[in-house]
């Protein structure tokens, strides 16, 4: 990215952020185009697809194992994005960084192959009724094999999670795997207790940053954490590619997951020798283009400043959250905590007794994207007791007017239902 | 809101906030059907009671409840499904859901979005009007949603399948 | 892609051809690019850079699940991807197309779903030793866990199967996976055959088409094949793009392979349902843009024709075949088949004893790239007594003059080792 | 071809048209050793024969062959490496190949493929002089070939670890 692409580093300038990011153009039945689903995939500003077609028009070829230029080139392209991953998130090496087609192939990485090695009968595991499919599908299905007890940490009335038994839920675990933000109702578990409190039990931690590395500052040595995954398409970058951190000690013991070329250092008829990390857990071509892609959307956010972005958020989850409650009352149930500072800037809510897709349905008719459904995230909904919420989240290159947008969205859709 | 109407019309929110047939039946000697629609997570609830399940297709449909939870496509589909079929055939009620599919079922070079008024189905399936269902015709320009008007009738259709054993 | 950008259907117009690759017109060291590694990983026409522009700029948002516009479109266009691979391979249906990060990924789900479930103790599977790693080392590990026998058909010295014992190999075994072109030394392995004696055997058959579907007309149906996999970055697509095909019924009796998001119908906290194939092996948010590619490269083939483009493969074979051997006699060894039409367009060599990564060094000098090494197929390399091959390799945008390019370098490099 | 002339020093091509110390040694009394590069299969294979393993450190090397494939970065590396140890003791190799594996990391600015001429190591390894090895200083330009380089090295590393069980 050139810096001129790079905003005014003192004012935090919507505007011209939003300027960066080519689809924000686009007009929907006549109205602009008001995104509030980043949470579920972000938009890409022009500086990542530029890159990705620099990429392609003058350096691709498969990486490693060749020696000419273009070969050269292309993995100095991809060894150069994991290292400036390796930075963003402040891993202590590039060699730390697995590449992923997304957060979920990183989550299955982990059980599979850490999770497969460690966990058998009388054995436990602890998540949390927060988590997304993610961080749950993998574990009951390593359950269907494998035979270990999953316990769960459940969530008060607050959003919060209940860790009144944290305690007795860790006696014994092998691994507490949590969410670092609430993709539905945007709570913030307190990662450092739980890391603290996990690896005091014996357990190690795996965080689903699906949510946070998008949004907030992200130093996983200051987390303490044993694994981190998360994804690129909800940070600026393309779709295609996710990263899963983890201690390079721990990796090194770690059985490789899937099988194939770039990940060995020998294949006989009869076995194996599996390459160092992270080639060990790369098998196959990587997403060159959608590291380079991911790289760029690192240096665009690096460029604003991640504090920056998450006081951004801050600030619309404290407009929305005083605004629309005043506009609506009782119409309107925000779920979660109502503390602008305890939750990301996604918001979950039920408003009228519309059906969330039906209201998604009428507010898209003003432009308004938000998402109706289970967010994947079936044992939330239980919780909350819905089958589905709406929700609407932001991100940097929103603004109060998009959340006033909401609101006469909502209006318009109690008038058109007539309730 | 033009497009909207064509999906919302007034027979479709009338059915929504006064549903048909709705509630349980006894099981046994009633069956019951659930149906995901995996795109959001809503579920419908078919309860069948018939006459005499040995008569397969000829067997009467006596009673009909609708449980579950869903948008106002997928309820008043329902809705409108279980006030057409009761009293009448399983083979009728077949009929009347396969022709309720064809209607919205959308031809491939439409997928891209554009409306498909000249769906090729007719006014009647077998023995049972369409009647207040062709409020549903709008849907088909709405693609995500065809799946909430079609989620009753496909789980009618493993519903009738159960209890007829077949 | 806009009819614009087609060749002329009359004639095989490579200069236009070419002229649609960006990167083709970059220089390296001074000398134009002969860029000869297309079996690595081939290049991308401008109409495929700008459909995934056209993507991100228009129509980004996460899949499924979402009732707005933009969701909607982003659902379409890949869905109409779905459609135009399945169309491009014959499958029956665009549910039988499931979409991996790569074809590794692909071969990866095929032993970890099928194999895991189907073999065990006192089975068999059959591999080839043509097979690249990615068929390869998925069976080996599932082999750790699944102790199953694998058995190797062999290779002669004309490069071909050896097929003289293939009914007692396949006897009583499970699947026969076996590539349709060496990514090495080209063979074509004759699939009707294979298929149909695998059958007749009750074997399963399991394709890795990763060189044929960019080079060669593909329809599965006729081939008869159970699985087949390949990537997007070989045929002109985007990096971070895999496809299995699967028919469908086997696909519905598989178990799921990753787990999380998109692959589920209901998620408890004690178990959880799949979704519908193909969407139970597509777990979280799937490579879009890639998809958006893919299709757009497959737009791009099928304007030309595969029949057109392997005829030209075939056309460069022969020149190769011709002139090389005739300008360095007994300092140029190509390995394999010297039939033409009995290989794909890549040809493993070595010369004058230089070993092929210093080959490789001097021909980069001259602006042509081959690739040195053991192309992930080290059991070939044992057969053919060679820990590494330089491996120059054709595709559409390559003409006569490249191959008389690589001659000159190839005498470039004699005189410079001085040997 | 000023760039290749960096690379194969004349030097270069001599110990990898005779290689130095090539071969096997009989194990025991020697060690063997392999080492993998995985960027291109190449593999070198190093034997040790030491004086007294049990000196450790002051171990001296008595003989030294190298075996395997490779390119001819790789074996002339190996081949002045094998002529540079040879008749030293472990201590002194050790040393040696920290600093010719230091001559050959490059600084993280210069992964995008620039020079890297002011590396900052010394002529010398201890009592053990760079000597020939000196002329390997082009191939950091070449970053895909400092595996090559440091291959037989880092198999020594390994072997002079076996040989003397730390
Ligand atoms: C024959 C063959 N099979 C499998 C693969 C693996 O493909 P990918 O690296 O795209 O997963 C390749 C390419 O490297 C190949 O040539
Ligand atoms: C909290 C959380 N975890 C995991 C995921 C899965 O990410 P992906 O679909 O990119 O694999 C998501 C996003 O969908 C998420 O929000
Ligand atoms: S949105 Fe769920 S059935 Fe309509
Ligand atoms: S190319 Fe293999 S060691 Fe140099």
């Amino acid at each position: 990215m050139s810096t001129a692409d790079a905003p005014d580093a003192a004012t935090f300038d919507v505007a011209s952020i939003a300027a960066d990011f080519p689809i924000l153009g686009e007009r929907i039945h006549g109205h602009r185009l008001v995104f509030l689903d980043s949470a579920a995939s972000s938009q890409r500003p022009r500086s990542v697809l530029d890159a990705m077609d620099r990429y392609y028009e003058t350096t691709h070829s498969n990486v490693h194992r060749a020696a000419y230029t273009l070969a050269e080139r292309a993995t100095n392209a991809m060894e150069a994005g994991r290292t400036t991953v390796a930075r963003f998130i402040g891993a202590a090496d590039a060699s730390e960084i697995v590449f992923t087609k997304n957060a979920t192939e990183a989550l299955n990485l982990v059980a599979r192959s850490w999770g497969a090695a460690h966990l058998g009968e009388g054995d436990a595991i602890v998540l949390s009724v927060l988590e997304h499919h993610a961080n749950i599908v993998p574990w009951l299905q390593l359950q269907q094999t494998h035979g270990f007890e999953i316990r769960w940490i459940g969530v008060g009335d607050d959003g919060l999670l209940d860790l009144s038994d944290l305690d007795q839920l860790l006696r014994g675990s092998k691994l507490l795997s949590v969410t670092a933000m609430s993709n539905v109702i945007g709570t913030m578990p307190p990662l450092a207790e739980l890391v603290e409190r996990a690896h005091a039990a014996g357990a190690l931690v795996c965080i689903d940053a699906c949510q946070s590395v998008p949004h907030l500052p992200t130093d996983v040595r200051a987390l303490d954490a044993d694994f981190v995954a998360f994804s690129g398409h909800k940070m600026c970058g393309p779709t295609g590619i996710g990263v899963l951190w983890a201690r390079r000690e721990l990796l090194e013991t770690m059985p490789p997951f899937l099988g194939g070329g770039g990940m060995i250092l020998d294949v006989r008829l009869d076995g194996f020798v599996p390459a160092e990390v992270p080639h060990k857990f790369e098998a196959g071509t990587p997403p060159i283009a959608e590291i380079v892609g991911l790289a760029a959307a690192i240096d665009y956010l690096d460029a604003i400043g991640m504090d920056r972005v998450r006081a951004h958020e801050v600030e619309l989850n404290e407009y929305a959250l005083r605004t629309l409650p005043a506009r609506f009352g009782d119409d309107l149930r925000i779920y979660g905590s109502h503390d602008a500072e305890l939750r990301g800037g996604v918001m979950s809510f039920a408003f009228c007794d519309i059906h969330p897709h039906d209201l998604s349905q009428v507010l898209d008719e003003h432009g308004v994207c938000v998402r109706p459904g289970h967010h994947c995230a079936k044992p939330l909904m239980r919780v909350l007791g819905v089958g589905a919420t709406a929700r609407a989240s932001w991100y940097l290159y929103n603004d109060a007017a998009d959340i006033d947008a909401l609101g006469d969205a909502l209006d318009a859709a109690r008038s058109f239902f007539s309730i | 809101m033009s497009g909207l109407e064509d999906l919302y019309r007034e027979i479709i929110l009338d059915h929504y906030r006064s549903p048909r047939n709705r509630g349980e039946l006894a099981v046994p000697p009633a069956t019951r059907t659930e149906g995901f629609n995996p795109l959001c997570g809503d579920e419908i609830v078919v309860f069948l009671e018939l006459d005499d399940a040995a008569k397969g297709d000829d067997a009467v449909i006596t009673d009909v409840r609708i449980g579950g939870q869903g948008c106002s496509i997928s309820q008043s589909s329902a809705s409108m499904m279980s006030a057409a079929i009761k009293g009448h055939s399983v083979g009728a009620a077949r009929e009347l859901a396969t022709s309720f599919k064809a209607m919205m079922s959308i031809h491939e070079g439409e997928l891209e979005g554009t409306a498909a008024d000249d769906a090729e189905t007719s006014d009647t399936a077998g023995e049972l009007p369409l009647g207040d269902l062709d409020a549903l015709r709008g849907v088909v320009k709405f693609p995500v949603r065809i799946k909430c008007a079609t989620l009753g009738w496909n789980t009618l259709l493993q519903g009738v399948d159960e209890a007829t054993g077949t």
